[in-house]
């Protein structure tokens, strides 16, 4: 119905191959980013960027990491949360090691460490596939979750044994610490987060995005194809890892400002899960409803008593919260077990035949 | 160093003969516990292709009902009675709202809606019962509570905790009624024609939901005896929900669908997280035992990623 | 009973058997477990044939093509390609040094469309790397576009542009095989292995894929060894027959000699053909 | 901006007569002045690929030269063979740069006759598109002894041909251009060449298919295609920012002039499709402004359209047939700019967004400023249907002698019946046998090789005959009734014109083809062809299992819906007092699709009456023995040449007629 695709023809395959080839999702595309960069800071007030979006993002983020190695190319992580720590524990270390250095560039180099860790805890899925490769995911789980309560190094030896983030300025506005703004910390989550979308955008329709998706759907076929398995998976475990290990330091960076090893346990890999599985294993913007879903519907959920006016404990809300979220999951899986991207792409397609059926 | 790792920990172990079996003892329970879920898993794996994670938080909401019936006033034989009628309406609801819609989905939406089940039932458990750690009636129940001492020769004694034994007795008790179940019971034929072959199960006129409820129903009464043992040794409460990981390398170890395996994959993984533990452990900090069954499944599946039970895999195009 | 194989060009001058060598399997020998599916098998084949393959079913053809490709590794034997002997090699070597395939079953990318699933052949071809890729500006994307321009050429030659951008799953099995075709295509290969290209097919899809592999080898210069059941289309395509039965080859040469061959009869007759 | 604002004044003058009287001419004015508008596209290799004008222009003039080597000379009949491709437009262009003459022939043709346009036309050269077409003229190179040299365009399967008279379209503009840059004045050589051509000159041939007898080479001269193009350009304000798909037969007047002349004359832009299965796809890509289709076209999409609504959910079709109500009701008129209530405008409005707007969206008909449809008549449902849209589709009257235009329906003067005003320049009078004829700067030169045909077509003083029946209305507006030689009577007395009664049958989308008798007999008896499409998908929705053409055809359910078609139009005809005597009296649904390849229709899809009452003449003498059933043996032609044949007992049916002149609900009683 709103698409009207007559008249757009490409008379260049970069026209052809561009990301949104559509004029009306170029349009959709451009009014989201609006919002995001200009309606959003101009109007939301801060416990909605703190609680929200700032959350949502990061979440996103995550989810496009693990999209990567579970959507894109079809090896199933438990150990998401784990990698997102190591990010977090690496980022506190580099910016403690070094104080002077530019925070998000120490963030977004907290990735590399999460994607050599990951690439080692990849190595066995050369032979192992499936559930049984869950089971390395979560060893490494486990035992990096261990390591973060084991290894007082890793958190400068705090009485606490929770790693807080120090005050950090860029080109004078306070970027991280408990002062700084949550407008300021919204930016930074916002540009990196879009900013890694985009790149991997860019790689998922490349060569590379489909050597991952050939692994996925047919790895034998992909292997007679000229594709090495094993330095395939491995690309997909680093790059998966190193945004799962921004996404990490960033939530601790901008958005909780501590974080104790709990912070990234198995239930945070799970959480991540839900999103890459009911936004829809295999797209970007999947991972992004995905993340708005599961991180955004349970704030609401909390709201909901308050607003009909009941009286009701914060427990029993959040006892009731559980409960409706995985009511919700079991539902999304059966009226749509490819996820919210899947259901998009329905009804877009049916935008696209309106008013046909097909 | 080197001598920390490969030798110091072999003389304490012949040093010290009643601590090492007071470790293979505690591996031991340890391992039945880790069995019995597993076999959870394995009997809803097996009819159904289904990997519920739900097994864990399974267990604990089995003993939360237990407890909590019992804390209302219920006398506890009564109150065990009803729990297992709350399983069976729990299986029955799983089969109608999750299991029947989601037919023929790809193994990991099921694994998935099982993680929503979890969730569910997390909330559900917490809702009704509160989110407090509870004591598992087992005096109440009738179960020993006591200890007996055994000495070794002169080297020292082992302490056996009666609840223990008896753990490791219905753990026998409920294989051995499992085995003939499958065996001797048209049901529990059936329920192997399912594992086998669905089509061939459909074809002698087995219905395939009512097997999948008796499986689930199967799962949550062992489900109940996990949750009495292990309340018992410790308390009831969610941080159960996490052993419930274990049961993965207990079956990494044994096969999926292998009620054997189950037992010797939960029994290796019971020994060798003890001795890791007490041995080993302490050169890293202690607290191995979180991990060190995925490492031991790890390096297992490396070598043999088939299973100890599982046939080789011949790959075919 | 083709029609259009009377369109063939003139008949090759020289006799195929004395071609030059693109390949020799020599008392090549493969069991799984106890089960022996390749016993001591000799044969060969030559640059810009077509090559047949037949056999009554559990012939041990596929496995076979699963031996020169790399997928198994022979227990005995040796395979020269290209004039190097070798026992042992990767399927990812073997696509490297020429050798494509298409599958008894199709095993196309499902989540890909055709265009990409063709792309994906290219794959040994495309050289840019992770960080160029994360730019697409630029050297990717240039690389992305020659590569496409000569998918598109591949989608022209075998007339499937209506379905360029349709998910592979969502088409009718005909032309699944096409875009198999299209994707083994596309690795610009040596030697092309075709599993029972025309199973499950109708006669016009046949006759269509028929002219697709004469096309290919007479256009392109491809080497093509196919594994076939319509006895008629191994006839009219192929320039020499390998009959294989039971794991052990028990004919070898042109359509007509291996046609009137007595084993071959009797491999054929024994079972229920 | 300022540029911008240049190129659209020096468009607009393009389009009004100036000097340039040939095609190559304007070929030359159009790269100099239009010089990097696109004047082509195809879809090849997944995108389109565009050309300039000046593009086009070195293309042409590439290939030009590169034909002079190979010997072509003026006055050389060059044949054109294929899909619509932009070098085989070029390659008309470029032979008549050299004074040869274009013979465009339908690609899809069988060999024979082929073979006998070719031999007729005595072509030395014949530019193709590929393969096939290759192997189809060098079958016939007995037949055609004249013809030396075959180009072709697409190289793929050719290469162990023998390369002797055989040529790859590239390597002739290779031979052309290597000369270009040997000596640069061959340019200007080149465009003096064609300097002192006139308009007079033989632009083309066309051979128009006949639905009787063997085909005529219609001679077209500059003059008759560019003045007749310009008139239309003019008539409908086309400009060099139109687009136009070209995808039917290039052999065919109608592509001719819209998709050559027209083009060039206007300066716009021509856009081939990728392949004949990608139609529709390149259709909503390309969103032409200036559409034309014989009215087969919007008929299948009407029934594509009504077809997949059939299957939409029970919601959306209620709001498609209420906004479709509102269309019939008030689309037309606004369109026509009358004045409709306030209520129903905005009725419409939302309409256009919710219904009408994405189905012209989804037909790729969103930027149509003008269409036309012609050939034969179209269904009023169709066509109210599309104009209720906002569609300003409308009809024309045109001949392949008269280089298209004869009437036009100007923009606010439509109605259904008749087909329009005399186009600019033309005149229009009736004979006395009724026969419409016309006088204007289009009439053909003549038919080649045959003077005889060309006398009694044309008068001395220039008006030609149509060959149509039809009187012009009070408004100045002309109707057609039906061919002039094909209307006559029954053994009665009683009018029977079956082209009327066969159109009405064909109004119904089940009913995809009618053959009417009656012309001294007495009654009329009608074949009917079923739609496969339309009742297969009723079929489908009705759980009527059939395994083939023919055993649907025959299946009662099929006779019982196709019958209360047959009463419609019989109810209809009596309704209206000169056609009320002729009313169906029995029919019959042909076991067989009438098919080109079988010879029972022409290329462009007409009904040959002649042959098809040879061909069943054992189902005609049932039609009119009173028998209710009929076996037969058809011979088939399939798709690779061989025959076969088709067997079928085919039913009867006898049908009750109506009263002449009483309304519909008093017949019904």
């Amino acid at each position: 119905m709103f698409y009207r695709e007559a008249g757009q023809f490409k008379t260049s395959y970069k026209a052809d191959q561009a990301l949104f080839p559509i004029l009306q999702d170029r349009i959709g595309i451009a009014a989201i980013l609006l919002i995001a960069f200009v309606a959003i800071p101009l109007f939301a007030s801060d416990f909605f960027l703190t609680s929200i979006m700032i959350p949502f993002l990061v979440f996103a983020l995550a989810a496009i990491g693990l999209n990567v190695l579970t959507g894109y190319c079809g090896q199933l992580s438990l150990g998401t949360g784990a990698f997102m720590g190591v990010g977090a524990y690496a980022a506190y270390k580099l910016t403690t090691a070094f104080p002077d250095a530019n925070v998000i560039v120490m963030v977004l180099l907290s990735g590399v460490f999460s994607a050599a860790i990951g690439a080692v805890f990849g190595l066995p899925s050369l032979r192992i596939k499936g559930l049984y490769l869950a089971v390395t995911t979560l060893a490494a789980q486990f035992f990096l979750e261990w390591c973060f309560i084991r290894i007082p190094w890793l958190y400068n030896d705090n009485a606490s044994g929770a790693i807080e983030v120090p005050r950090r300025e860029m080109f004078g506005f306070i970027v991280t610490g408990a002062e700084a703004l949550p407008i300021t910390r919204y930016f930074v989550v916002l540009c990196i987060t879009a900013g890694i979308a985009y790149l991997m955008a860019n790689v998922l329709r490349g060569r590379i995005g489909r050597s991952w998706m050939m692994i996925r759907d047919m790895d034998i076929a992909a292997e007679l194809m000229g594709v090495r398995p094993l330095q395939t998976k491995l690309m997909a475990f680093a790059v998966s890892s190193y945004i799962c290990g921004v996404a990490g330091a960033m939530m601790v960076f901008f958005w909780l400002n501590a974080a104790e090893p709990s912070s990234y346990s198995i239930r945070l890999s799970f959480q991540i899960l839900f999103m890459v599985i009911l936004g829809g294993l295999g797209s970007l913007g999947g991972a992004f409803m995905g993340a708005a879903f599961i991180w955004i519907l349970p704030v609401l959920l909390k709201f909901v008593p308050g607003m009909l006016g009941m009286d009701i404990a914060a427990e029993t809300v959040e006892h009731a919260t559980f409960m409706i979220v995985g009511a919700l999951i079991i539902f999304f899986l059966i009226v749509e077990p490819h996820g919210f991207a899947r259901l998009w792409q329905i009804a877009k397609q049916k935008l696209r035949v309106w008013p046909f059926p097909y | 160093m080197l001598y920390d790792i490969f030798i110091d920990p072999f003389v304490q172990m012949y040093d010290m003969p009643d601590f090492f079996l007071q470790v293979l003892w505690e591996g031991f329970v340890a391992g039945i516990l880790y069995a019995l879920i597993a076999l959870g898993f394995v009997l809803i794996f097996k009819a159904s292709g289904v990997f519920n994670f739900a097994q864990g938080i399974m267990v604990v909401f089995a003993g939360l009902t237990l407890v909590g019936l019992h804390e209302n006033g219920v006398p506890a034989y009564l109150a065990l009675i009803l729990t297992i009628g709350v399983m069976g309406v729990l299986a029955y609801g799983v089969e109608r709202v999750v299991m029947r819609p989601l037919v023929n989905q790809p193994e990991i939406i099921l694994l998935m809606a099982t993680i929503g089940l979890t969730y569910f039932l997390v909330g559900f458990g917490e809702f009704v019962f509160g989110g407090e750690p509870k004591q598992m009636i087992t005096q109440e129940l009738g179960l020993p509570t006591g200890s007996t001492a055994f000495e070794i020769g002169d080297r020292g004694l082992i302490i056996l905790q009666h609840i223990d034994i008896a753990a490791a007795v219905i753990a026998v008790i409920m294989v051995t009624a499992l085995g003939l179940f499958f065996n001797k019971t048209r049901i529990g034929r059936a329920l192997r024609a399912v594992a086998d072959d669905h089509q061939a199960a459909l074809s002698v006129g087995i219905s395939l939901n009512q097997i999948w409820a008796i499986v689930w129903f199967a799962a949550g009464l062992v489900a109940l005896a996990t949750g009495i043992m292990w309340g018992a040794r410790s308390d009831v409460s969610f941080a159960l929900e996490i052993v419930a990981f274990k049961a993965l390398p207990v079956l990494i170890l044994g096969g999926f669908t292998s009620i054997p395996g189950a037992i010797v994959g939960g029994l290796i993984i019971g020994f060798g997280e003890k001795i890791g533990e007490l041995y080993w452990g302490g050169l890293v900090g202690g607290g191995v035992e979180s991990w060190l069954a995925y490492i031991i499944a790890l390096v297992f599946l490396l070598f043999r990623p088939q299973g100890l039970f599982g046939e080789r895999i011949i790959e075919r195009i | 009973m083709n029609a259009f194989v009377a369109d063939r060009a003139p008949a090759p001058v020289e006799d195929a058997g004395e071609r030059e060598l693109l390949l020799r399997v020599d008392n090549v020998s493969l069991a799984f477990g106890g089960v022996k599916a390749i016993t001591d098998i000799s044969f060969d084949i030559r640059k810009g044939e077509i090559r047949a393959i037949i056999g009554p079913n559990g012939a041990g053809k596929t496995s076979m093509l699963n031996v020169i490709n790399g997928f198994y590794h022979p227990q005995e034997g040796t395979i020269t390609w290209q004039g190097k002997v070798r026992r042992k090699m990767k399927p990812y070597e073997a696509a490297s040094q020429g050798i494509a395939r298409t599958f008894q079953n199709v095993a196309l990318f499902k989540g890909m469309t055709t265009l990409d699933n063709i792309m994906s052949g290219r794959s040994l071809k495309m050289h840019r790397n992770f960080f160029w890729q994360l730019l697409w500006r630029g050297p990717a994307e240039r690389e992305e576009i020659a590569h496409r321009r000569k998918v598109e050429d591949i989608i022209d030659f075998l007339e499937i542009q209506a379905i360029r951008k349709t998910p592979v799953g969502r088409l009718p099995y005909g032309l699944q095989k096409r875009v198999e075709l299209g994707r083994a295509l596309a690795m610009e290969p040596e030697l092309l292995l075709l599993d029972e290209p025309m199973a499950g097919m109708n006669l016009e899809e046949k006759e269509d894929m028929s002219r697709f592999i004469i096309d290919v080898n007479q256009e392109f210069g491809t080497t093509i060894a196919l594994i076939e059941h319509d006895m008629g289309v191994v006839m009219d395509l192929s320039d020499r027959v390998v009959v294989l039965d039971y794991g052990k080859k028990i004919a070898d040469g042109p359509p007509e000699e291996v046609q009137a061959s007595q084993a071959v009869i009797d491999a054929y007759l024994g079972v229920s053909h | 901006m300022f540029q911008g604002k240049k190129r659209h004044m020096v468009g607009s003058a393009s389009a009004s007569p100036r000097g340039e009287d040939t095609f190559p001419k304007i070929l030359l004015h159009n790269a100099k002045v239009l010089g990097n508008r696109t004047a082509f596209r195809e879809k090849e290799f997944g995108i389109w690929q565009s050309w300039t004008w000046s593009g086009v222009l070195e293309e042409i003039r590439a290939f030009s030269i590169g034909l002079q080597s190979l010997g072509l000379t003026a006055g050389d009949k060059i044949a054109i063979v294929g899909a619509n491709r932009p070098r085989l437009y070029w390659a008309m262009v470029a032979a008549q740069a050299l004074g040869a003459v274009p013979v465009p022939v339908y690609a899809d043709s069988v060999a024979e006759e082929m073979a006998f346009v070719l031999g007729h036309a005595e072509v030395r050269f014949a530019v193709v598109e590929d393969q096939e077409q290759v192997d189809k003229l060098l079958s016939m190179a007995g037949e055609v002894p004249s013809l030396q040299h075959i180009i072709y365009d697409e190289p793929r399967g050719l290469r162990d041909y023998d390369h002797t008279r055989l040529h790859d379209y590239a390597s002739v503009q290779e031979i052309g251009r290597d000369k270009l840059r040997q000596s640069p004045s061959l340019a200007d050589e080149w465009e003096r060449g064609f300097a002192g051509a006139t308009g007079a000159d033989i632009a083309v041939m066309l051979y128009t298919s006949g639905t009787t007898g063997r085909p005529k080479g219609v001679m077209l001269s500059f003059d008759n295609l560019i003045v007749s193009a310009r008139n239309a350009n003019i008539f409908d304000h086309l400009d060099e920012s139109e687009e136009v798909l070209a995808y039917l037969p290039m052999a065919w007047i109608g592509d001719h002039v819209f998709s050559l002349a027209q083009a060039f004359t206007a300066g716009y832009c021509v856009n081939c499709p990728e392949n004949m299965d990608t139609i529709d796809v390149d259709r909503r890509e390309i969103a032409p402004t200036y559409f034309f289709a014989p009215p087969r076209v919007f008929e299948n999409m009407l029934t594509m359209i009504m077809v997949r609504m059939e299957d939409a959910g029970k919601a959306k079709r209620a709001m498609f047939d209420y906004f479709m109500g509102v269309a019939r009701k008030v689309g037309e008129k606004i369109l026509n700019g009358e004045t409709v209530g306030l209520k129903d405008r905005l009725l419409y409005r939302l309409g256009e967004f919710m219904v009408y707007g994405p189905l012209k969206n989804r037909m790729g008909l969103t930027r149509m400023k003008v269409g036309y449809t012609a050939g034969e008549a179209i269904g009023p449902e169709i066509f109210q249907f599309y104009r209720s849209l906002g569609l300003n589709l409308k009809q024309l009257y045109g001949q392949t002698e008269a280089s298209v235009y004869i009437t036009l329906q100007p923009d606010g003067e439509i109605y259904g019946d008749t087909v329009g005003k005399p186009a600019p320049q033309v005149e229009l009078k009736i004979a006395d046998n009724g026969e419409v004829m016309y006088r204007s700067p289009g009439v053909f030169v003549g038919y080649f090789k045959n003077d005889e045909a060309t006398a009694s077509t044309k008068t001395e003083d220039g008006w030609v005959h149509t060959g149509d029946a039809g009187i012009i209305a009070d408004n100045g507006h002309l109707k057609i009734i039906d061919r002039a030689k094909d209307v006559g009577k029954l053994t009665d007395g009683a009018l029977f014109a079956p082209k009327y009664i066969e159109n009405k049958l064909k109004f119904f989308p089940n009913i995809k083809e009618a053959v009417a008798f009656g012309h001294e007999r007495d009654m009329v008896g009608v074949f009917i062809n079923i739609d496969l499409t339309a009742v297969g998908s009723w079929a489908e929705r009705n759980n009527v299992n059939y395994a083939s053409y023919q055993e649907l055809a025959a299946h009662p359910d099929v006779y019982r819906m196709i019958e209360g078609h047959v009463d419609q139009v019989n109810r209809d005809l009596a309704r209206e007092p000169m056609m009320a005597g002729a009313q169906i009296r029995r029919f019959l649904v042909l076991h067989k699709e009438l098919d080109a390849d079988d010879g029972e229709l022409t290329r462009t899809q007409k009904v040959r009456r002649s042959f098809i009452t040879e061909r069943y003449g054992p189902l005609i003498e049932a039609l009119y023995d009173g028998s209710s059933e009929k076996y037969v043996s058809t011979e088939v032609t399939f798709e690779d040449g061989r025959k076969g044949a088709i067997e079928a007992t085919v039913e009867i049916r006898d049908m009750a007629l109506h009263v002449a002149g009483k309304s519909f609900q008093e017949a019904a009683e």
